[in-house]
């Protein structure tokens, strides 16, 4: 059911809440997982709620409050940051059970479950998918996300420790994900250092941007190795066509549907899995097919 | 002179105006011929600005009605006045500040054209407007310098004297000036008494607001005088009149 | 000068003020409440829609998500009446954070971490009032969005980029705790609006930010101190912003750079939806308030509604200009029934 | 009655100010004694407001000196001719429009208490404030409604009003009015001017700015004439001085 | 009126200019130039500071990437003249950018691509200028923080969240297309800001524009159609929104509900650099480009440096708040040479 007019939504019927960061096409196929969940269990109410960033801790706090207000038996939850467990306490004292879906919050005791990738083994994968593929003497340009926002921060924290000393950094400005930004930041890469030989980011907007930089300096498609993160629909296809040499795959509607699963379990009472990894993979021309 | 065509130019009936507890206007009645001058006059705070702000559509009325040369008219914003030929000089001027005087001058209708566009998108014909007011304000002996851009910063008389002559220069038919030589000189007032005078001549109905009793008796044809937001009586100026009109506009 | 009482007689005669209650009178007593009156009106709209909204958990929990919002607008509203603008808070309040956590981190001190966020947002705000003074900018405009930009900068670069958890017991009761269904927080925000209200209504400093604001140039002829008067409007602005850091970072139990992002936006929407002009010299803090809960009460409900993220900001964004036009629309009323009791009696 | 102290209350030595292009004092030595009505007449533009702001600490001269009773002065800011017991009416009022008469009346210098504290945070006594400006006001006999909350809704006279009788109230020894009856009716102008001869009566010194010869006339103990910047000469006004007044100021 | 030529005769004497250039004159002529003086010096350090800076490839970047700011400060510019601000400009290009990528999904044709987006920005803006003018709402800020809101909510909801690829050719040429190094949008720029600077000095229209902002009772009372005025204006400034819009979308082949986030800021920033006032009726096209580009070249500069991300924001904030006091400077300087000037001759 996927409301309360729903006649289907007898009084054994289960809310749930499913609350994601921001409106960005990554949670928007996780719901969708989770809306389609909802709409074929009519034994299952979900509520959703969304911050207004990637780093709005208090918009997803208020909707943590509002959704212990409302009685939810679980939440699932992708936290902002660390920050949020307090709210989550509240809602664990109140007897909901919380999922953490995306993002883990280590160390924090009042989780039934984490379903979620590591996000610094993603960037530690893509570190040394890199070191592998450069010769020494490389130049690395890293197009970072949102400063401050754990999960994007763990991406280039990763890659660092995966590369090793395999290449030489020589610019990581910050791009709030943001396409412009990026597209900003490659080009003025690419004219301070016009031989840099690649380029990593830590989220696919700015990706998409740097590889219309790296075009319009007129390098040879592939000619600089440009390797995303959470490969978005864009970046598959950039993969596909050679201009992109790879992405960290993560798997928003699996951890959506997953992570749903895993909460209602968990709000009947079943016993779940402290942790349901969802995987990372690198995607390459080799393998871009699957992921289409 | 005295005009004596029977359809006066502007007619103001029982005029009644509100401001939350304050009746500023409490039923005044007023009529301006052609070719005539009329002083309003009375204490401060009698209603005179708020009478005239009426009759210019800055206000509207509560009620009563407006009649221009025999015809109820609807007086909804200054634009609808000055299309029926009304034209002031407001007490607080209505400058601004941030223009040149050639722009203040012309505010609202700049000389500009081709006249087949529509007016906001025509052309400044800076040059003229420039000129013009230059001379319109020397012959107020009013000089205001090439190095003054702006009239915020102008003296007080300077600021006046471009308030005036922008309702003075241009055609319409009636003119009013709300205390046109409160902040003026010896010499510059003189010369607003002669424009006003002209004006009158050339046959346009004038409003003056003044506490001069001087001017008054020397250009007005009539007066009108008000205490409390009433017409307390009307009076032709004269020095024999002179006192009576004291004793209304004081109440004594 | 000696006194003297001569009776007034001439002017625009006064009607004297109705003593009979008479319909007029009683639906001008009920609209002059002002916005609040559309603060009510969205909130029984909120209750009708959504039947949790007015049970007392959930008004807690209004009340513990607005007070940042209206610790600010406060601030703002004094900032604003002075012709100003502060977008510095925002990113104050992360600063703040971050010194307080790196601060309880090194010594465990709750009052030196207290001390240091209310320091740093001070210091924020003194850099704001005497920047724009000493430097006789034409507009606080941008000395705080240069102060927005730095001291986001710094909480980064402080911080590291990461969020530092931890805070004293004390700073997270002030922020998360609660006697019954009412936050603490709610009191701290009623406490700071009462000193504001009398500091702006019964202290001579409010009276010269009005005055400063309705005439800049006249406050400084009538031997005001401007200067000091702007310096001190933005060092309290500061010292709320350090404020709001005690209760973001008391709530979240933790200092982190990407606190308040925007907040700034948020306490400005909410002084002007408040009534207050840019133009300066009008607002009060009552109606400041009264906008800091119009956005609260807002987010709540379309939260509590299950309304589609998509569609909240639509929903925001109309609700904002109803209200706000309808209070437009209460103003004219007023004074049309106004006169109309004046004619009455 | 004209002073006969030897040091003179106020000394301007050698004025010169100048804005841009615009040399609007070149030069100006001014007196004015205690117990003296110091008239000062011009043309519009003449420089008389820029001298009294400069006397002011509005603006600063670009050279030359101020003395008050003697001693050179630095008045650099409008608090510092303050200090020195100097208190202006300026021509543009500086009212706040925002605020209610009251306010206005007490601006800078607001009732309130305890001592002790510094000035800013001191309790106002709104009630005293509020009566003793009603009170100061009726006796100039403008009277100011309680409906009417802000001054910036006021007539142009009730305005005026309050700009002198706010300079007028507080005990200052130089009184400056930079023309204070130019928006004032009759009687209104009348208790300026009978509260003018009282300031001068409690032996302050008085600089009056003003175009209305007959009010010069009056009270003036003696004018000095400006032109163009510069003052051109003095004269004890009365009705045989009249004519040589005038040509002074209009330079013929 | 006849017109008469009396020499002036009263009045304070004003000295001729004079013909002779004097050192104070050579100095006057430079100071002068305003805030271009302050974005020359902050060019000039970028080039020492970074070699490549001043090449002609990377001042192309330059160009390209403050297009946008530029096109948005052009027409914020006229907003601010007449005492208002325009919030909605950011999401509005997020909303024209998505709905022009719909259009070209649905039919693939350019002019009706480049048409929606247009109409997009105007319709956003014609709802800002009519909504504070009908509904005679005390300030701009109200409508369009809830434009703001609304067509960000709408570019979400029309999207689904996603980005959506693709635009037609001659779109993608104008956001990204060059001649030589000189990018197109760098021309479309020019002929905006020509346009503007046209309509403000030579027609009648950018008269009033600043005589509303200047006394807006004022402009009522001398008959200008304030109302009219004010729409055009807003208008106007989501008509350029639609053609930023049209630069984002085509620099970036796509169209995104997250493109122009808080690009309302920049712009209202470049504009007061600038030295426009917020309290009306002061500013120039040219400042408002002036200030538009001290913003893009610092960004620029700062990436060319590999400055520290944690870093970035404190030196924009130091730089642009030096920058602005230079100008405050400069401005008390060219006072002084111009009495200086006139003394002398
Ligand atoms: N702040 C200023 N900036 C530039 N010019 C100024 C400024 N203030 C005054 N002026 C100019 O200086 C000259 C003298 O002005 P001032 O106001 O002193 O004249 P005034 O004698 O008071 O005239 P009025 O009788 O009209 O009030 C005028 O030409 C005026 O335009
Ligand atoms: N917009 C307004 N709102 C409220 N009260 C007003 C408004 N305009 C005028 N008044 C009041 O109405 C009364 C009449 O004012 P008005 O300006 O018409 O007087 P006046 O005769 O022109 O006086 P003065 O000679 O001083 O200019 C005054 O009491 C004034 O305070
Ligand atoms: O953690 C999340 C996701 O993994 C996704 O990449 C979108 O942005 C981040 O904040
Ligand atoms: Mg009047
Ligand atoms: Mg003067």
């Amino acid at each position: 059911g996927c409301g309360s007019d729903d006649p289907a939504a007898g009084s054994d019927s289960i809310k749930v809440g499913f609350i994601t960061k921001f409106p960005v096409d990554f949670y928007d196929t996780m719901v969708d997982a989770v809306k389609k969940y909802d709409a074929d269990h009519k034994d299952v109410e979900v509520v959703f709620g969304q911050g207004k960033s990637g780093t709005d801790d208090e918009g997803v706090i208020a909707i943590i409050e509002n959704m212990i207000t409302q009685d939810v038996k679980a939440i699932a939850v992708t936290p902002t940051s660390p920050n949020v467990q307090g709210a989550l306490d509240k809602a664990v004292k109140a007897g909901i059970k919380v999922v953490l879906v995306d993002n883990d919050i280590p160390g924090w005791k009042g989780k039934s479950s984490v379903v979620a990738t590591d996000n610094l083994a993603g960037g530690k994968l893509a570190g040394e998918w890199l070191a592998k593929k450069l010769s020494p003497g490389a130049t690395l340009a890293i197009l970072q996300g949102r400063l401050g926002n754990p999960s994007l921060d763990d991406r280039v924290k990763g890659l660092k420790q995966g590369l090793g000393t395999v290449a030489t950094i020589v610019a990581e400005p910050a791009t709030d994900c943001d396409q412009t930004k990026g597209l900003n930041a490659a080009q003025d890469i690419l004219t301070a250092n016009p031989n840099v030989t690649a380029i990593y980011g830590a989220c696919g907007p700015p990706i998409t941007g740097a590889l219309q930089a790296v075009k319009a300096a007129n390098k040879k498609p592939g000619a600089i190795t440009v390797v995303g993160f959470d490969a978005s629909p864009d970046e598959l296809t950039a993969i596909a066509s050679g201009e992109q040499a790879a992405s960290v795959a993560q798997f928003p509607a699996k951890m959506g549907s997953l992570g749903i699963e895993t909460a209602v379990a968990a709000a009947r009472g079943e016993q779940v899995a402290a942790t349901v990894d969802t995987g990372t993979e690198m995607v390459t021309k080799d393998n871009v097919s699957q992921f289409k | 002179m005295t005009a004596t065509d029977r359809v006066p130019a502007l007619r103001v009936v029982d005029a009644v105006k509100r401001f939350g507890l304050v009746v500023a206007l409490d039923g005044v009645d007023l009529e301006v011929h052609h070719g005539e001058v009329l002083a309003l006059l009375g204490d401060n705070g009698a209603g005179k600005s708020t009478l005239i702000k009426c009759i210019s559509g800055v206000h509207r009325l509560d009620s009563g009605r407006i009649e221009i040369d025999g015809t109820p008219v609807d007086l909804h914003s200054p634009a609808a006045a000055r299309a029926h030929g009304i034209e002031t000089v407001y007490q607080d001027l209505a400058l601004f500040d941030n223009l040149d005087p050639a722009a203040n001058f012309y505010a609202g209708r700049e000389a500009a054209g081709p006249r087949w566009l529509p007016r906001g998108l025509r052309v400044l014909r800076r040059r003229a407007m420039a000129e013009a007011t230059a001379d319109v304000l020397s012959r107020l002996q009013v000089q205001v310098h090439a190095g003054q851009s702006t009239v915020g910063l102008l003296s007080g008389g300077q600021r006046q004297a471009i308030a005036v002559a922008r309702a003075a220069a241009f055609d319409s038919r009636i003119v009013i000036l709300d205390e046109p030589t409160a902040a003026l000189g010896l010499r510059e007032s003189r010369r607003v008494l002669d424009l006003i005078v002209r004006l009158r001549d050339e046959g346009r109905a004038v409003i003056v607001i003044s506490h001069a009793m001087d001017h008054v008796i020397e250009i007005a044809d009539r007066a009108a005088v008000m205490r409390r937001g009433r017409k307390v009586g009307e009076e032709v100026p004269n020095p024999e009149t002179r006192q009576r009109i004291v004793s209304l506009i004081v109440g004594a | 000068m000696a006194v003297s009482t001569t009776p007034p007689d001439t002017a625009a005669k006064t009607d004297p003020p109705s003593r009979r209650p008479t319909w007029p009178s009683v639906a001008l007593a009920l609209i002059r409440t002002g916005p609040v009156l559309m603060l009510v009106a969205v909130i029984a709209v909120a209750g009708t829609l959504s039947p949790v909204f007015l049970t007392t958990r959930n008004l807690g929990n209004v009340l513990a998500q607005t007070a940042v919002i209206a610790i600010l607008a406060i601030a703002q509203l004094l900032v604003i009446v002075t012709r100003g603008i502060d977008l510095s808070v925002g990113s104050t309040i992360a600063l703040a954070a971050v010194v307080g956590a790196l601060t309880f981190e090194a010594v465990a001190s709750t009052p030196l971490v207290v001390l240091a966020m209310l320091g740093t947002g001070l210091a924020v705000g003194l850099v704001n009032g005497t920047g724009l003074v000493w430097g006789r900018l034409p507009h606080p405009f941008i000395v705080t969005l240069a102060t927005l930009s730095v001291a986001h900068g710094l909480a980064l670069w402080l911080a590291g980029g990461q969020p530092h958890r931890g805070m004293p017991d004390i700073v997270q009761q002030i922020g998360g705790g609660s006697i019954g269904w009412l936050p603490y927080s709610a009191f701290l925000v009623a406490a700071l609006a009462l000193a504001v209200l009398f500091l702006t209504t019964r202290v001579v400093w409010g009276r010269w930010i009005y005055a400063v604001g309705g005439n800049p140039e006249g406050a400084r002829r009538s031997a005001i101190p401007v200067n000091g008067v702007l310096i001190s409007v933005y060092a309290l602005s500061g010292l709320f912003a350090g404020i709001a850091a005690i209760v973001t970072s008391g709530r979240l139990n933790a200092g982190s750079p990407t606190f308040g992002e925007l907040a700034e936006l948020d306490a400005i929407a909410a002084v002007v939806i408040g009534g207050a002009s840019f133009l300066g010299g009008r607002g009060t803090v009552g109606n400041a308030l009264v906008g800091a809960f119009m956005i609260g009460v807002i987010r709540n409900a379309m939260n509590l509604m299950n309304v589609d993220a998509f569609i909240q900001p639509i929903v925001i964004g109309v609700v904002i200009l109803v209200a706000v036009e309808l209070d437009v629309v209460r103003g004219a009323l007023e004074r049309r029934f106004r006169v109309m009791r004046a004619v009455q009696s």
